[in-house]
């Protein structure tokens, strides 16, 4: 199935782009699409910890299971205000 | 009239915001507005450029006014965050609070402004003198209870 | 230039208060209003008029300005009181407080609207339906240490 | 000598007018002018410990002493805001 991955601020300017498409396998979770993503962007690595994520742009875990055609975005820790 | 919550580009007026509440009933109230300073953590700041993600970032602000509606039943608050490229001492935030009393108000107030800082997903991107930098704060978590307790005790006491 | 501080009888303006603060340097901007509400101690309040002792009033804006000065140097804040007839919904007391940080902006500016009610000659006589009173509230002794610290208290934790 | 009072609110109210001009002997404090005045008009008595003073519009003390020309106000608990 197919994802697309948004992604923000200092995320963004590692990979590039703020919006990807990748495969991911039936069952996958939110976790499993961010492992992906961080072994083909290996600087992303230090974000494992402080990052949270959103899929459909609403607030989820990364224990989620996620489905064909979602959008699955990973927040940098925010600084509005 | 205005919307309660919004994510903008376009400039904030805190007077509009505030027409934009139902004064009814209302003996109180309190504007909050975050400026672009000019200088951070000793660097000399020219712009910031802030980012959102926003269908969530409204959302988020969205959950913030709900959040205050249960602590405060009320209080009556209006948040916008601006987005895109700002000036030193232009307005990035903008919170409204009308309330019977004016201990809610300015308590709302400040709950509102400790929250979007936690929890609404907008990046501030610093350029300074010699240099830019994305600004990261705190981890974008709602259901996070230490964090709101955080933000309660900061509005509260 | 508006001043900043003034006992009027003109109508209030928050954001003409915001502007006659300098900016420089600032990045929270909180306006404090007070309105005059419908309800009062289970009246309907038909309307209100303040009296003031305008010299000693317009004295105690400044001793609340410069207790705040000594307490957040940083901060900078403006304060108007209307006088005379004033219906439903309209402003009586309008504060204006810009900080380098919020926190400040927030403390002075509660700081400042609960000395205003402790020590400014200024009086509200309500005229409800059925009657009419005067409102007693603080003596005004602006010595009175423990009012100050009450003060304080309620702006810093 | 002379003195002018002034009367705020409910004290206004109370003596019908809002300053009035009284003699006091010379030497007299603040207190003793609201004393005579307390004898002029029994309904302000109830103020005695409520109220505050001011000379020529600054704040001051009951134990001032006044001087010929002094503007004394005496002001009931306030209540602006």
């Amino acid at each position: 199935m197919h994802v697309t991955i948004r992604l923000f601020a200092r995320l963004r300017d590692i990979t590039g782009s703020g919006e990807l498409t990748r495969e991911a396998p039936g069952g996958a979770t939110v976790g499993a699409v961010w492992s992906s993503l961080v072994a083909e962007y290996p600087e992303l690595s230090p974000y494992e910890k402080s990052i949270s994520c959103a899929v459909n742009a609403d607030y989820s875990r990364f224990s989620a299971t996620v489905a064909d055609g979602d959008e699955i975005a990973f927040l940098p820790p925010v600084s509005g205000g | 009239m205005i919307a309660l919550t919004a994510i903008t580009a376009e400039p904030l007026d805190a007077a509009a915001l505030v027409r934009a509440l139902d004064i009814t009933g209302i003996g109180a109230l309190t504007t909050f507005v975050g400026l672009v300073r000019d200088h951070n953590l000793g660097r000399r700041v020219m712009r910031l450029e802030y980012e959102a993600y926003e269908p969530l970032a409204l959302r988020g602000l969205e959950l913030i006014v709900q959040e205050a509606a249960e602590q405060w039943p009320d209080v009556r608050l209006a948040i916008h965050h601006r987005i895109g490229r700002m000036g030193i001492g232009e307005a990035s935030v903008a919170i409204a609070a009308a309330s019977p009393h004016r201990a809610d108000a300015f308590a709302a107030s400040r709950y509102a402004i400790e929250r979007i800082k936690q929890i609404v997903p907008i990046w501030k991107h610093e350029y300074f003198e010699g240099g830019d930098v994305w600004i990261e704060g705190a981890t974008a978590d709602p259901d996070n209870v230490e964090a709101r307790e955080k933000a309660m005790k900061i509005a509260c006491t």
